[in-house]
């Protein structure tokens, strides 16, 4: 595992909605290591966005980091001052989002959109970042035409190469994509995975890629993290994770998604695993209150690392295991 | 709806004004028959000391006209016929839209001809089409008298008609967009008619927004009524009067019922001298606007709220 | 381009000719002084409308046009203002407006021309001349007054396409870009703004011509709106045309170069 | 097997600012009765217009659509509505298809009372049955749409689908805006259904490993076309069509150690013009003509050279 290229400690981030005070992350520790994909996988309302939102400080107006550390090249993005995370975003750290449809302004040109950018960081002539710009559409694989073309004309798979053309122009050392692939078709999907995974190799960047979509995990992920109810329930390198997946909420995922094999047996889903296995080493697992509906999740609870480089979350308190 | 409607704070304080403008003037002349005109204002030695009009500073609280009338009495007394009629005809238009776009669900709504057709209203001021209607029935009545309560409901017509098409238009837009809703497809796959689906589906989707659209049409027609006020259309139309005195008798309009817009158009020529006898009743036409504004206002809010939900 | 507008124009001319005709619809052919289709009456004397109804159209455009580009000016400058400060204040400001918004156009109108008339007595200051003296042709002060109702209205709608426009992804793209706030606020988030306030002209509008007409009659000042309040027939339908196809050609313009800018809102549709 | 809707070169064209769209064109589709066809294509291949054409929704422009032998293209709306409660549709979206404005129990009734069967009170033994069915307490026949969570509103959108006891569910997009773990009982649940009511079910989706789960056989659209349809096993392991193995190879596979980055290019056919002429290769596979050259095919041969791209 080479040196971290960032590092999530402790982060707890919670909602102020009128008088009530939700809480989004938990507690969350994270380790991105230099030139790996890190993928942060969990269902809605899971906080994996929130976390990786945390990164940038692009939380809603409504969010505040109750604490917690993300150290970033030995600084803490939380106490950096705002001009320093402004230098930071887009040439650091960038982001790639989820709704490609609406995550580019209608009003402008794709080429106005990209050395928009450029002319943030670098001081290049206008005609030096109109090369530099189309350079950036090859590599995303978009032809020299698509820069004069307004966002309005292009189909959902060229928008995200647009925004992942946006968000390579700095040569960040780690590109955080939220769910880059989910409102695009499953031909499209591999193609854009592929783009950000050759970027990874080239630059030797690190990903952080949240998704909800196992299959994904799979084919590009190094490490995973299982989020649930604001929590890191399982933590491990993939192969490990894929192989003996121990926390029952992972393996419910696992194995509630429908998979092509001969095999007819019935899908099972999360809440069959929950109650046949119950602990694990002599302890409970977290969050044990565990229901689909309500997500009602207490009790202290801490990642355990039960075999080597694999984490799982149990309860604290080592009371006799058994229902 | 209404439940929802009565926690707006909004909603409320508008409700509450334009309700207790209407009943204090409802109530008024039955209970106190109002000051006498005055005319004159004598110093103690006898002497004219002012002629009517007077300011709000000579007579309080609001002064007095041309005629020596006592403003704030007729400001209230007033109120009621501004006020009904504003909501009397902003309830006909929108009831009249309601069945023509109801009525003609199928063609109105891509009819583009009829779409364009109402553009042309665009480009004439509500104003002046209820102008250019109300003057000949005021030339027509010069000639055969028409009686007061009849000229009312006919002027009320005059302005119903004014504001139907462009509100069909807008009502049909609303109804295109709820017929392509998921649930009015679902129900069209069990095979309900079209009528059933307008009563059991659209009507309780567009009932917010009909509240929206009458409380807007009403303040239309405020200040419609404001205008005509200016352009001496009174309502109830007006009967000459002899004014001045021996030397020169000159014929002027004097408005029969005392609503504000008729107390702003009968003494406009003064509107440099005695500026207030204008501004106050325009300051409860603001009044009137402002309360009806607070109540849109609540209704978006739950309109939004149901929205998200 | 032509097709579908030569058709909209073409009902739009269909729509003032039955307008024309509702009063002798309703009340039968008055019989009125023998009057030339192409005459209006004002002050009891006929005047032709030829020679001047283009002078008196262009003082009518100009007056509602510089109000409105002031108005707009008006507006963009306080919204812009209005991000800057806290969300308490902007608050403030907002309820503040919408209590404006209330004003009937006469009350502004009147209240403007009577402090006028009160400064110029007291001070012998003629800020601006009130009345329309015989054909010198008085624009700052009409300018002035029409301008104030549609930048409260405009304020109003900006501040709200801002606030709606702010919560969009592509905010939240150009952040993580490492651009300012101020910085999207003004290349990104105006653009918008600006191009759906296109979509309100309509509506902004017809109001504005209502206060013009209502502007002209109390400031009597001879423009376009006084014709068309006092002509009939043929008269009434050219004065209404001399408003109706420039202003229709351009909402046609409008619509065309918005449509370009939210296409995929209608691919999303399909 | 008799077949319970048999659909010849079927089309449905949707004018798109000023240009023709084919949503839908040229289908010729056979569905058996007690089968589970899954229909599986990307964004804009027409699947959802296809459901909605097949069940009168949208009313076809060309071709014919018999269902059990009597052909029902043009049947006016009164005559198809008795057979409307024979074939129902399951949405994508819960909250857009279930109205906001009625409780659960008046939703579930609804049916019955658009088809106008049983007596109230039966209407209502009926709701409680079907809520049953689906899993849901019994509570919750009182309660509005929001205070339930997607996948109990997906449970709804079934309990109404199959109120009318119908022969044909076509299911349009059932789970891909659930969560994963809510998804896989919703699929169990639409199983247990079918075996349970002996239904025939037609499942659209853009997910192939759903679709794997859900079908005995499966049609492959691309672009309103139909380019492939075999059984399931069949199309999965010995897939003809270019569009079918790229779709098939951009699945990712759930096992880290058969990684393969080095993933053939996709190909994605240019549209053609006029629809593909479909060929029985043997064994139930059908595929578009233009892709095998007819005359040098062989059904056994062929099948032995085809592998897995």
């Amino acid at each position: 595992m080479s040196a971290p290229l960032l590092e999530i400690k402790d982060l707890h981030v919670s909602f102020h909605e009128k008088k009530s005070k939700i809480t989004a992350v938990q507690g969350v520790d994270l380790t991105i290591p230099k030139g790996e994909t890190v993928a942060v996988i969990g269902e809605s309302g899971s906080g994996k966005s929130i976390t990786s939102l945390s990164i940038l400080g692009l939380l809603p107006l409504s969010a505040s980091i109750d604490s917690g550390a993300i150290l970033f090249k030995d600084k803490n993005l939380l106490k950096v001052s705002n001009k320093e995370m402004q230098y930071i975003r887009g040439s650091e750290i960038s982001m790639v989002f989820q709704d490609a449809q609406a995550s580019l302004n209608p009003a402008m040109k794709v080429g106005v959109l990209i050395t928009e950018g450029l002319k943030a960081r670098k001081k290049l002539t206008r005609h030096e970042q109109r090369s530099e710009a189309l350079r950036l559409l090859r590599m995303v694989g978009l032809k020299n035409h698509v820069y004069d073309q307004f966002p309005s004309q292009l189909s959902g798979g060229m928008k995200q190469r647009v925004l992942i053309a946006m968000a390579l122009s700095g040569e960040p050392s780690l590109l955080i994509a939220d769910e880059p692939t989910t409102s695009l078709d499953v031909t499209v999907q591999s193609q854009i995975l592929d783009l950000i995974n050759n970027y990874k190799i080239e630059n030797d960047a690190s990903i952080l890629l949240i998704t909800h979509d196992f299959g994904v995990v799979a084919e590009y992920a190094d490490r995973v993290y299982v989020m649930f109810g604001g929590k890191v329930v399982e933590a491990g390198d993939v192969y490990t994770l894929f192989r003996n997946p121990i926390h029952p909420y992972t393996k419910g995922l696992i194995s509630s998604i429908p998979k092509i094999s001969d095999t007819e047996e019935r899908l099972k889903s999360v809440s069959d695993f929950v109650f046949e296995e119950v602990g694990y080493v002599g302890r409970r697992f977290a969050p044990e209150t565990y229901s689909i509906e309500n997500k009602v999740y207490d009790a202290p609870s801490e990642l355990v690392e039960v075999e080597p480089d694999h984490y799982v979350r149990l309860f604290v308190e080592k009371e006799a295991v058994g229902r | 709806m209404i439940k929802q409607l009565l926690k707006q704070p909004q909603f409320l304080l508008g409700f509450f004004i334009i309700i207790s403008l209407l009943f204090v003037s409802l109530g008024l002349n039955s209970i106190y028959e109002g000051p006498k005109e005055v005319k004159f204002l004598y110093k103690n030695d006898g002497s004219i000391s002012k002629v009517a009009p007077f300011s709000p500073t000579d007579i309080p609280p609001f002064g007095t006209d041309r005629d020596g009338r006592d403003l704030f009495y007729m400001i209230l007394d007033g109120a009621k016929y501004t006020l009904l009629i504003a909501l009397g005809v902003a309830f006909l238009r929108l009831v009249s839209a309601v069945l023509i776009s109801f009525l003609y669900k199928g063609q109105l709504k891509n009819n583009t001809f009829f779409n364009d057709l109402v553009q042309s209203t665009l480009y004439v001021p509500a104003t002046i089409f209820a102008y250019m209607l109300m003057i000949p029935l005021f030339i027509k009545s010069t000639t055969d008298p028409i009686s007061f309560g009849k000229m009312v409901i006919i002027q009320c017509i005059i302005l119903t008609l004014i504001g139907i098409p462009s509100l069909v238009v807008t009502f049909s837009g609303d109804i295109k967009n709820i017929m392509n809703k998921d649930y009015i497809i679902s129900t069209m796959s069990l095979g309900a008619k079209k009528k059933y689906i307008y009563r059991k589906h659209v009507l309780p989707e567009i009932k917010p927004k009909l509240f929206l659209l009458f409380a807007q049409q009403a303040v239309q027609i405020l200040i419609l009524l404001a205008h005509l006020g200016v352009l001496a259309v009174f309502v109830g139309g007006s009967q000459t009067e002899m004014r001045g005195d021996f030397l020169n008798l000159t014929a002027e309009n004097v408005p029969i019922a005392g609503e504000w817009s008729g107390i702003i158009g009968h003494s406009f020529q003064e509107v440099l001298t005695a500026p207030w006898i204008i501004l106050i009743p325009l300051g409860f036409f603001f009044v009137s606007i402002f309360s009806i504004n607070m109540m849109i206002s609540g209704l978006q809010n739950i309109i939004s709220k149901n929205k998200r939900k | 381009m032509t097709s579908r507008y030569g058709k909209r124009l073409r009902s739009i001319i269909i729509g003032v000719i039955i307008i024309s005709f509702f009063p002798t619809l309703f009340f039968g052919v008055e019989q009125q002084k023998s009057m030339k289709p192409w005459e209006y009456m004002l002050g009891g004397r006929a005047y032709s409308l030829f020679p001047d109804i283009f002078e008196k159209f262009l003082y009518s455009m100009t007056i509602l046009l510089a109000a409105l580009l002031f108005g707009l000016f008006l507006a963009l400058t306080i919204t812009f203002i209005s991000t800057l400060l806290p969300r308490s204040l902007q608050k403030i400001i907002y309820g503040f407006y919408t209590m404006l918004e209330a004003l009937p156009d006469l009350f502004i109108i009147i209240v403007l021309q009577v402090s006028v008339v009160a400064i110029y007595k007291k001070t012998g200051l003629l800020i601006g001349n009130v009345s329309n003296v015989y054909e010198s042709k008085i624009y700052f002060f009409p300018i002035l007054t029409l301008s104030i109702l549609p930048a409260i209205q405009l304020f109003k709608i900006t501040y709200l396409l801002l606030n709606e426009e702010m919560n969009k992804p592509y905010v939240n793209v150009a952040r993580s870009l490492g651009h300012s706030n101020v910085y999207i606020t003004i290349n990104h988030v105006f653009r918008n703004v600006l191009a759906s306030l296109f979509h309100y002209s309509r509506t902004i509008f017809v109001f504005m011509l209502s206060n013009l007409f209502i502007l002209e009659y109390v400031f009597n000042l001879h423009g376009i709106m006084t014709i068309m309040l006092n002509t009939k027939g043929v008269a009434f339908i050219i004065t209404v045309l001399f408003v109706a196809i420039p202003f229709s050609f351009l909402f046609e313009w409008i619509e065309r170069y918005t449509q370009r800018l939210n296409v995929h809102r209608e691919e999303e549709a399909a | 097997m008799s077949s319970i809707i048999q659909l010849h070169n079927l089309s449905k064209y949707f004018s798109v600012g000023g240009e023709l769209h084919k949503a839908v064109d040229g289908i010729t589709l056979d569905i058996q009765k007690g089968e589970t066809l899954g229909i599986v294509g990307e964004s804009g291949s027409g699947k959802t217009t296809l459901g909605r054409t097949l069940m009168r929704l949208y009313k076809p422009d060309q071709g014919q659509i018999f269902f059990e032998g009597k052909e029902i293209t043009h049947l006016p709306e009164d005559k198809i509505r008795p057979l409307r409660k024979e074939f129902q549709m399951v949405f994508q979206n819960p909250s857009d298809s279930l109205s906001p404005h009625y409780n659960v129990g008046e939703i579930l009734e609804e049916p019955l009372l658009i088809q106008d069967l049983l007596t109230p009170s039966e209407r209502t033994n009926k709701a409680y049955e079907m809520l049953e069915k689906v899993g849901l307490p019994k509570t919750s026949y009182h309660k509005r749409l929001h205070e339930f969570s997607g996948g109990q509103r997906q449970r709804i959108g079934i309990a109404r689908a199959l109120v009318l006891n119908p022969k044909l569910l076509i299911a349009d997009e059932p789970v891909s805006a659930l969560d994963v773990s809510v998804q896989a009982q919703v699929l169990n649940l639409l199983k247990d259904l079918q075996k349970e009511m002996n239904l025939t079910c037609v499942f659209i989706s853009h997910d192939l490993n759903v679709v794997h789960y859900m079908s005995d056989r499966v049609a492959v659209l691309y672009l309103g076309h139909l380019l492939e349809v075999a059984p399931k096993k069949e199309l999965y392991t010995n897939p003809i069509h270019p569009y079918t193995k790229s779709l098939l190879s951009s699945i990712p596979i759930h096992d880290p150690e058969l990684r393969n980055h080095s993933r053939k290019q996709i190909v994605l056919p240019e549209k053609s013009i006029n629809p593909p002429h479909l060929v029985d290769v043997g064994n139930g596979h059908l595929v578009a003509a233009d892709v095998i050259n007819i005359t040098t095919f062989d059904t056994q041969k062929e099948k032995q050279d085809i592998s897995i791209g």
